[in-house]
């Protein structure tokens, strides 16, 4: 059981195909998988359907295989910072399913710990309850929600022991621990590969058994999207 | 006169309580935490799975792995916690938050908020905002009294695709404060900025409204 | 804001009434509060539905409770090893609702998570369906559960901050995180009460907003059930 | 003649894979453990909120914080992980375990699984076992053939509360392996223990099987 793959090419050999379902982890541009992105894009599968809760920014991350022509289906809660997407969502060659943010993440946490159908009340009273059943608990009405699953999820992570077990950095854990436990296979870019025994059992925050392959990524920019710093005051 | 942006970001933050867990919607809200009273203990929840959210960093401390969901570079605090956005998103539809403030497009005098789309003209997804609207114990809107063409953005029902029904507590605008009864509908006015006349709230509201002032 | 308190009985002053439902963590004999079920039974409060996996064992933790006659109803996955349990339960004396396991720490986790109610294949054509919607989905039978809720949970930590977070230890993590959600007032027993910044922020299980009150637990006798070693072998 | 408790165990530490990720229930399951090929490397699973479990512990290693589903001591390894009870079943109910091996007192031949209560007799809980075998992908049965009084424990129909309806896929007991069809029913014969004879198992099992030795 060698879970350590050479490169990003190696580690997404065999793995895609046109129609499939992919998730990729990431909030804004923070916690991309940035080195298994381009190797999606150089292998040319189209018609894809990407779950991912933003579709990149200008010329970065996702926002690749959408100037790319190859998908045709985004499953988000934010798309907004993307003109790209706008144009050709308004010229009908893109589709997209809107979530909010929360029953987005809870979607696929619920198809990684096999609950098909949830109920919730974000969204009652709005679009997203349209086609939904709906249900009063305790006197309150909610709404209900299926789980998200893919064939492939691609999930950055900042460090990895050989066995698989995970650590995230800060914010840029977000969608990558759920988006691990929901795809048929699951493949990890890493800042830092460690030996077995480095990583705190009590601290691991995505344990090995929900991946597949595992990179190390050859390089990351993690580009600043919107940079806000605050003035030392004078001394 | 009417409050500056920094003014109503002062008088939201007389919202906040000491011991609160407080999520800032982007745009003015963001402008709240630089008004937290001194006496007072908030701690604020970022929902990209932060709680504990510190100041803009310096410029040495800058992260790019750390922002918030504004995606605005951030710093950390000694007691600061990361988490997944399946977490975050348990955290805010569980009711753990005691208060949200956020910026809004219109507010029905029933509660009701539009604050994510206008139909063939923006594109971009609602993001956080109908978990938060629907899973804080208390929303306050922040925002303009009018929009940029001088009209009413409170009325009596929201005209663009809602946010949330029934979710709204409080409508702090450049000119008043309203409290929202969001379960028998109805709006009261409980204060007015200096200078700001009855009248001039009464032009330019598309809701009617009882008069509460002290 | 101040969330430490001097001791458990301080710590649950004003919380506890007849009638009330209590969550308390723990797996078997491992990761309970030692220090809180003292004092709930020194109260003599009353009636009380208890949500816990198991009830103690002989003379130890929620037994105690039991055996002092203040438990109407428990709600667990397993209560073998306590023959009190056993003849209180023959004698009506005691309500007993078993949940699957992992239905009951999901149950719980909804409670925390603002989700009503929800769909698990767990107990599907057994007992546990009785009087439970059914549904199909994706050509697959489930059942439907209700969050759990309760007045207070009593939890017990490795580790806390001032500020409320927390860090379990070891298989004494189980039901502590998820039932620290679900309650209107979360009482903490920790080991350690560590200064702020001790903990590192991405290795923190519970984070402070699911805690009300914490206490530094007086003494902890861990009692093992089953003390099952093996040899070293011979040099 | 009839395998032992240990060659039951060996026989069923023979459907484990390189790679697997496994929970073994508590009793003669546990013994399997001790038979894994040394060739392949498996990671044990404790539903009580532990990956990568380690065999019992030194004496000198005893942790109270560190047990087993069973409640026993036990150890960590350099790979180990902790999580919670809700992470553990959402592990096991999103079907991310390859295959448990658990004790039964009765099995049909649809794969219908019964161990865990008798009524009027024995009041435990099921605990996690309904949990395991909704979400397993493979679920394997060690167990007696008969029961203490002789009688058979494979059955046409249990007769004892279902622990779950059609989730066996293999039956290994002290006298022969069964195959059993959880789809379309039916139990296949497809190993004897040595000098263990076809007619003996005719004889005491309670279901209807053919036979598919090689």
């Amino acid at each position: 059981m060698n879970k350590v793959f050479p490169d990003a090419n190696a580690a997404l050999k065999g793995l895609l195909a046109d129609g499939m379902t992919i998730m990729s982890g990431g909030f804004g541009l923070v916690g991309n998988p940035e080195n298994l992105i381009p190797v999606i894009r150089e292998s040319g599968v189209k018609d894809l359907t990407i779950i991912s809760n933003n579709c990149g920014a200008d010329g970065f991350g996702l926002y690749t295989l959408l100037a790319n022509g190859q998908i045709r289906k985004m499953v988000s809660s934010y798309v907004g910072d993307n003109q790209l997407f706008e144009q050709l969502y308004l010229e009908g060659k893109l589709e997209l399913e809107l979530n909010p943010q929360g029953t987005l993440a809870e979607r696929i946490r619920a198809g990684g710990a096999g609950i098909p159908a949830f109920y919730t009340r974000t969204g009652v009273g709005t679009f997203v309850q349209d086609g939904k059943p709906i249900e009063s608990f305790e006197g309150v009405t909610y709404l209900r929600e299926t789980w998200l699953k893919a064939d492939l999820a691609i999930v950055k992570a900042w460090k990895a022991d050989p066995a698989g077990n995970l650590m995230f950095r800060k914010t840029a854990r977000n969608f990558n621990p759920v988006m691990a436990t929901a795809a048929r296979t699951t493949v990890v870019e890493v800042e830092e590969l460690v030996a077995e025994g480095a990583l705190d059992p009590e601290s691991i925050h995505t344990p090995g058994i929900y991946v597949d392959r595992i990179i190390v990524g050859a390089q990351y920019e993690k580009r600043i999207e919107k940079r806000t710093v605050r003035q030392r005051e004078a001394a | 006169m009417a409050w500056t942006r920094d003014q109503m970001a002062a008088r939201a933050a007389l919202e906040l309580r000491d011991g609160y867990y407080v999520n800032l919607g982007i745009g003015i809200p963001t402008l709240v935490a630089n008004h937290i009273p001194p006496d007072i203990h908030v701690v604020l929840q970022s929902e990209n799975g932060m709680l504990g959210m510190g100041p803009f960093p310096y410029e040495d401390e800058v992260d790019p792995d750390l922002i918030n969901a504004g995606k605005q570079t951030i710093s950390e605090l000694p007691t600061s916690s990361y988490f997944s956005s399946a977490e975050s998103f348990a955290m805010i539809r569980g009711g753990h938050i005691d208060l949200t403030i956020l910026g809004a497009m219109e507010v029905a005098a029933n509660g009701d908020l539009a604050n994510w789309t206008i139909p063939g003209k923006m594109l971009k997804g609602m993001g956080g905002a109908m978990d938060l609207v629907a899973g804080v114990k208390r929303v306050v809107v922040l925002m303009d009294h009018v929009s940029k063409s001088g009209q009413p953005k409170i009325l009596e029902q929201c005209t663009l695709p809602l946010t949330g029904a029934q979710v709204v507590d409080l409508i702090i605008t450049d000119l008043c404060v309203f409290e929202c009864d969001k379960n028998s509908g109805g709006l009261a006015l409980v204060e007015l900025a200096s200078d700001v006349t009855f009248a001039q709230i009464a032009t330019s509201t598309g809701a009617a409204f009882r008069d509460a002032r002290p």
